[in-house]
């Protein structure tokens, strides 16, 4: 234990008061800027705890921004500063993860779900359907009956039974 | 089958409450290195001025990684309190235990960093500096202090970081710099 | 001596909880109704305790 | 009752606590309300906060429970009596926070000067409330998979509980993000940090089971599925404490970790929700459901809300835990930040965004889609023309900020229609809707408001995220800069001594078209105790938008780094959260979710009398 708050006490001071992105680090290129930007938003700031380097004030955040910058005034795509970043520092400082197989379940498991919850919808509701056809075998409405119960539903519109 | 449905709730519940127990032991912010089993970056230091023992400190490079013999590279800086505290086992690493400890001081002043290993003892072979950091980030390192262990050609083996524990060195790095040798 | 009463006090509190937890339940299972409008006979109980802490502090 | 006991000792004991404070979470120099928000900003006494809290309720619950069946109040009571035990017992063995030290030091340590802030002091009760009030909807679902009956009745009996509780959560992440945005000085009021994660998915859930729970009451069925998510919303706030207390995930809020409290925690939570998950699975296959309904229904759009409202909760909890999942499998360390959630939750959100406006305008079992549409024409219309015009201010930039500002229109204008239908405004003489409109019930106008909150909110998210202009740049006094149309003028920065801090105070001047109507105070301070540093954002709010500046570091000769911002429709969000609890307060103040006669569905009034036979109160 102690050694992990050891550790934390160094990261804590890494994380010396600079205020994020400074003013000399804002590149005059604006439209390169703003990929920047773009792409700071997307990386993890590994000192701190759920920031993007965009965001926090760590040195190493700093260093990060300008290395970004750096790759983009040198031509890089956007796509070629993010891989250039990955390879030193794994898939971890990505904040949005890559979908690969170990991301699969990450990225599909919303889609499916709902599909699931359809499914589980669809099917439930079938058979209670078929439940409740067997056990009141429904005639049509007789006209006389379709107007009171129009009446009928109308009052209860009135009433506002309807939160 | 329908039953089952009814199940799946509490199946799901007792699958993430195992993963959280086993998550218990880990530490979060355990990050592994994304060089693990890959050359060591390609870089340059300027050595550290000022040092007490006069070595033949022409500055830390690449070329310094590759000598047949495996070293261990220590990523450390005079501001850091960890770093203190795991001097004595640097220490005793290149002393006691002959491996070859490389030095680099990561965002420091050169005379704090000459001053903090007049105190504490010097027991790199070579020292580079690093004041911007630059060349820390090729290796991926996130914090100090960090701890590499790379074989004789350069691939390296194993990342600490952290502050090293009597026991990390004896579990992981002596086996790994004795087998590489 | 004020923090030891609110330790006293928890401590209280847990086992009055215990008996919350079981003794209505039970009484529901055996249909006493008693038991399960326990609780008002405890307020009863406590409520001279309550009017001293409060006089005390 | 017990609770109410365990209630006021434990008031005394939260009061003195703060005041005696021997400990690390105070100092003697520190404003009096965070000595008593220090009480609850750790992580003992955020735990007695919690109990204290659960108590109340139970206390509530034997109070107004009168006339419930007495053998489902006792089985609630009981449930409640045993998470009680549990957070009770978590606290003696493993956390008290009466501790005594044995050489007490001359002064404290400090409370972390982030947490010094009436936001968050009030951040966490509120939470809590939430937190603990749903353990009440869970207590009741338990304790009807014990009686094995759920009917209408219970359904009416669930709802204002946790609609009360609902409320709580709103204001409580409400007041948590209206913090981080002005506290963390880059404008950001939403990070998808786990802990933020933690307190968003029980909100995810409460929603959906109020919605579900008006399914039960109304037309008797999806009872199953309510009472699991009665389970799950209280799971997931326990989950919540879990996650913040036992640093299996990094955060940024999280409280000193200890795995052994973790372990503890993380029993009490297998125990809680295992257990009632089992009875699930055991009692809720004999549930019988009558209702029968066609998929274009109230039910029906309610039901679209419950998936999609459930999935995003789910979504947002695969997100948070995946890291977890990948690293106990050594699969390799990710993180998942912002950028998942936001692809993913958006697309979850719209069918809901949807359904919400179309909802009220079905009838409940079988409705007729085409005629709904009819009376909705003009929200299409409004939302439409939304979209198009904001596609051609802001230039086709991307079609989704205009399709998210389509959805604010649509969701405020077809509630307002809702409402105007609901009177038959303009279709019947004034004084008949208004009469109309008085006879509505309270509930009605609670959901209308709720859902006006629901625009705002959505409104301002994209304010916030899409449109916010940033300068970033070096000031000195008597610089400006020009930001969306204003004109910021650093006028001076002075140095002021706080009660516990020093600040440097920079003094904003903001004019437009030359004229100066307002004057805003960033400060930068700094705490010696604590040894830290904050940013106070200053804020002019205006209707539409915030105009917020935050100063950093600096001296008199290199100028100070200033970041200006324009955020449009900001405001919105927190006015939007405000608006949807006023919603539940409003519903919660209709007599017929009153604590009233729950059985007599068709009383006229409820309320007037007990039907049950008289308690030994």
């Amino acid at each position: 234990m102690r050694l992990i708050s050891a550790v934390f006490l160094a990261l804590s001071l890494l994380a010396s008061p600079a205020a994020a992105v400074l003013p000399d680090e804002v590149l005059d290129d604006p439209a390169l800027e703003s990929r920047a930007r773009e792409l700071s938003l997307e990386l993890r700031c590994l000192v701190c705890q759920n920031q993007s380097i965009d965001d926090s004030n760590a040195e190493l955040a700093r260093d990060l921004r300008l290395l970004v910058r750096e790759r983009l005034v040198a031509g890089d795509t956007n796509e070629e500063a993010m891989a250039y970043i990955r390879a030193r520092y794994g898939d971890f400082v990505l904040l949005r993860p890559p979908v690969q197989r170990s991301t699969y379940l990450l990225w599909f498991g919303p889609i499916g779900i709902v599909f699931a919850g359809i499914a589980i919808v669809i099917v439930t509701s079938r058979r209670r359907r078929k439940n409740a056809a067997a056990a009141t075998p429904s005639a049509p409405l007789s006209s006389t009956e379709r107007t009171r119960l129009d009446a009928a539903l109308a009052r209860e519109d009135d009433n506002g039974d309807r939160a | 089958m329908r039953r089952l449905l009814y199940f799946l709730p509490l199946v799901i519940c007792l699958g993430i409450a195992l993963f959280f127990y086993r998550g218990l032991d880990l530490n979060p912010r355990d990050l592994p290195s994304a060089l693990i089993n890959k050359p060591a970056p390609e870089f340059s230091l300027p050595a550290l001025p000022g040092r007490d023992i006069q070595r033949a400190d022409d500055g830390l490079a690449r070329t310094d990684l590759t000598t047949g013999k495996p070293v261990v590279v220590n990523v450390w800086a005079s501001w850091c309190i960890p770093c203190v505290a795991e001097h004595p086992l640097v220490d005793r690493l290149a002393k006691r235990e002959g491996v070859t400890v490389h030095g680099i001081n990561y965002r420091d002043r050169p005379d704090a960093a000459a001053a903090w290993l007049k105190r504490l003892g010097d027991p790199y072979a070579k020292v580079g500096k690093d004041e911007s950091g630059r060349v820390s980030i090729d290796w991926g390192v996130y914090g100090v202090p960090e701890t590499y262990v790379i074989d004789g050609n350069g691939v390296i083996l194993y990342r600490h970081a952290g502050a090293l524990s009597p026991e990390i060195l004896e579990r992981k790095i002596l086996p790994l710099v004795k087998g590489a040798g | 001596m004020i923090a030891e009463i609110g330790h006293f006090a928890l401590i209280a509190a847990f086992l009055l909880a215990g008996l919350q937890a079981t003794v209505p339940l039970y009484g529901a299972h055996k249909g006493d109704r008693g038991m399960m409008n326990w609780r008002a006979q405890q307020r009863l109980a406590s409520s001279p305790l309550c009017c001293w802490l409060s006089l005390h502090w | 009752m017990l609770l109410a006991f365990a209630a006021l000792v434990n008031a005394f004991v939260t009061s003195d606590f703060s005041v005696l404070n021997v400990a690390q979470n105070s100092h003697s120099t520190k404003p009096m309300l965070y000595k008593i928000s220090g009480a609850w900003g750790n992580h003992e006494g955020s735990l007695l906060l919690w109990a204290l809290i659960l108590s109340l309720f139970g206390a509530m619950v034997a109070c107004f429970g009168r006339n419930l069946p007495p053998s489902l109040r006792a089985r609630t009571l009981a449930i409640q009596g045993m998470i009680a035990l549990g957070f009770l017992a978590f606290m003696l063995f493993t956390s008290n926070p009466f501790d005594r030290i044995l050489a007490p030091p001359s002064d404290g340590a400090g409370l972390n000067p982030l947490l010094q802030d009436p936001g968050l002091a009030f951040h966490p009760p509120f939470l809590y409330f939430g937190y603990v009030g749903l353990s009440i909807s869970f207590s009741f679902a338990v304790a009807a998979l014990i009686e094995g009956k759920v009917d209408a009745a219970w359904a009416r009996w669930v709802r204002p509980w946790t609609l009360a509780a609902w409320c709580g959560l709103t204001v409580g992440i409400g007041l948590g993000s209206w913090w981080a945005y002005y506290e963390l000085g880059w404008g950001g009021f939403w990070f998808w940090d786990p802990v933020e994660n933690a307190s968003f998915m029980p909100w995810l859930a409460a929603t959906a089971l109020l919605h579900s729970a008006i399914v039960v009451e109304k037309r008797d069925a999806l009872k199953s599925w309510t009472i699991l998510l009665a389970i799950v919303a209280f799971s997931m706030s326990l989950l919540g404490t879990f996650l913040v207390r036992s640093g299996v995930l990094t955060s940024v809020h999280a409280f000193a970790t200890d795995p052994e409290r973790g372990v503890f925690i993380l029993a009490l939570l297998a125990v809680t929700v295992g257990g009632s998950l089992t009875l699930f699975a055991i009692r809720a296959p004999k549930l019988q459901t009558t209702g029968v309904f066609q998929p274009i229904s109230r039910e029906g759009a309610l039901l679209l809300n419950n998936l999609f409202l459930s999935a995003a909760a789910a979504t947002v909890l695969l997100g948070t835990l995946y890291p977890l999942f990948l690293d106990v499998l050594d699969a390799g360390k990710v993180s998942v930040g912002p950028p998942f959630f936001n692809a993913t939750f958006g697309p979850l959100m719209a069918p809901v965004l949807g359904a919400m406006v179309i909802g009220p305008f079905l009838s409940w079992k079988r409705a007729d889609f085409r005629q709904a549409m009819q009376k909705l024409w003009l929200g299409v219309a409004a939302a439409v023309t939304a979209i198009v015009l904001v596609l051609i201010l802001s230039g086709v930039e991307g079609i989704l900020p205009a399709v998210g500002v389509g959805a604010a229109v649509w969701i405020i204008c077809g509630t307002l229609l809702e409402l105007a239908d609901r009177v038959k405004l303009a279709r019947v003489p004034l004084t008949e809707s208004w009469r109309r409109a008085r006879r509505t019930p309270r509930a009605a106008y609670g959901m209308t408001v709720a859902h006006l909150g629901v625009g705002l909110v959505v409104a301002g998210v994209l304010g916030a995220t899409v449109f916010k202009t940033e300068s970033i740049q070096n000031m000195k006094p008597g610089d400006t800069v020009d930001v969306a149309g204003y004109t910021f003028t650093l006028d001076r920065v002075e140095r002021l001594q706080g009660p516990n801090y020093q600040a440097e105070r920079g003094v904003f001047r903001i004019s437009t078209d030359g004229e100066q109507f307002a004057t805003v105070n960033a400060e930068r301070r700094a705490y010696p105790v604590e040894g830290d540093t904050t940013t106070e954002a200053g804020i002019h709010t205006t209707w539409v938008a915030d105009l917020y500046a935050v100063i950093g570091e600096g001296s008199p000769t290199a100028g100070w780094t200033t970041r200006i911002y324009h955020n449009p429709l900001v405001p919105w969000i927190c006015l939007g959260t405000i608006v949807m609890s006023l919603g539940g307060v409003i519903s919660l103040t209709d007599r017929r979710l009153r604590i009233g006669a729950p059985s007599r569905r068709r009383a006229p009034t409820g309320g007037s009398s007990s039907p049950a036979p008289a308690p030994a109160e």
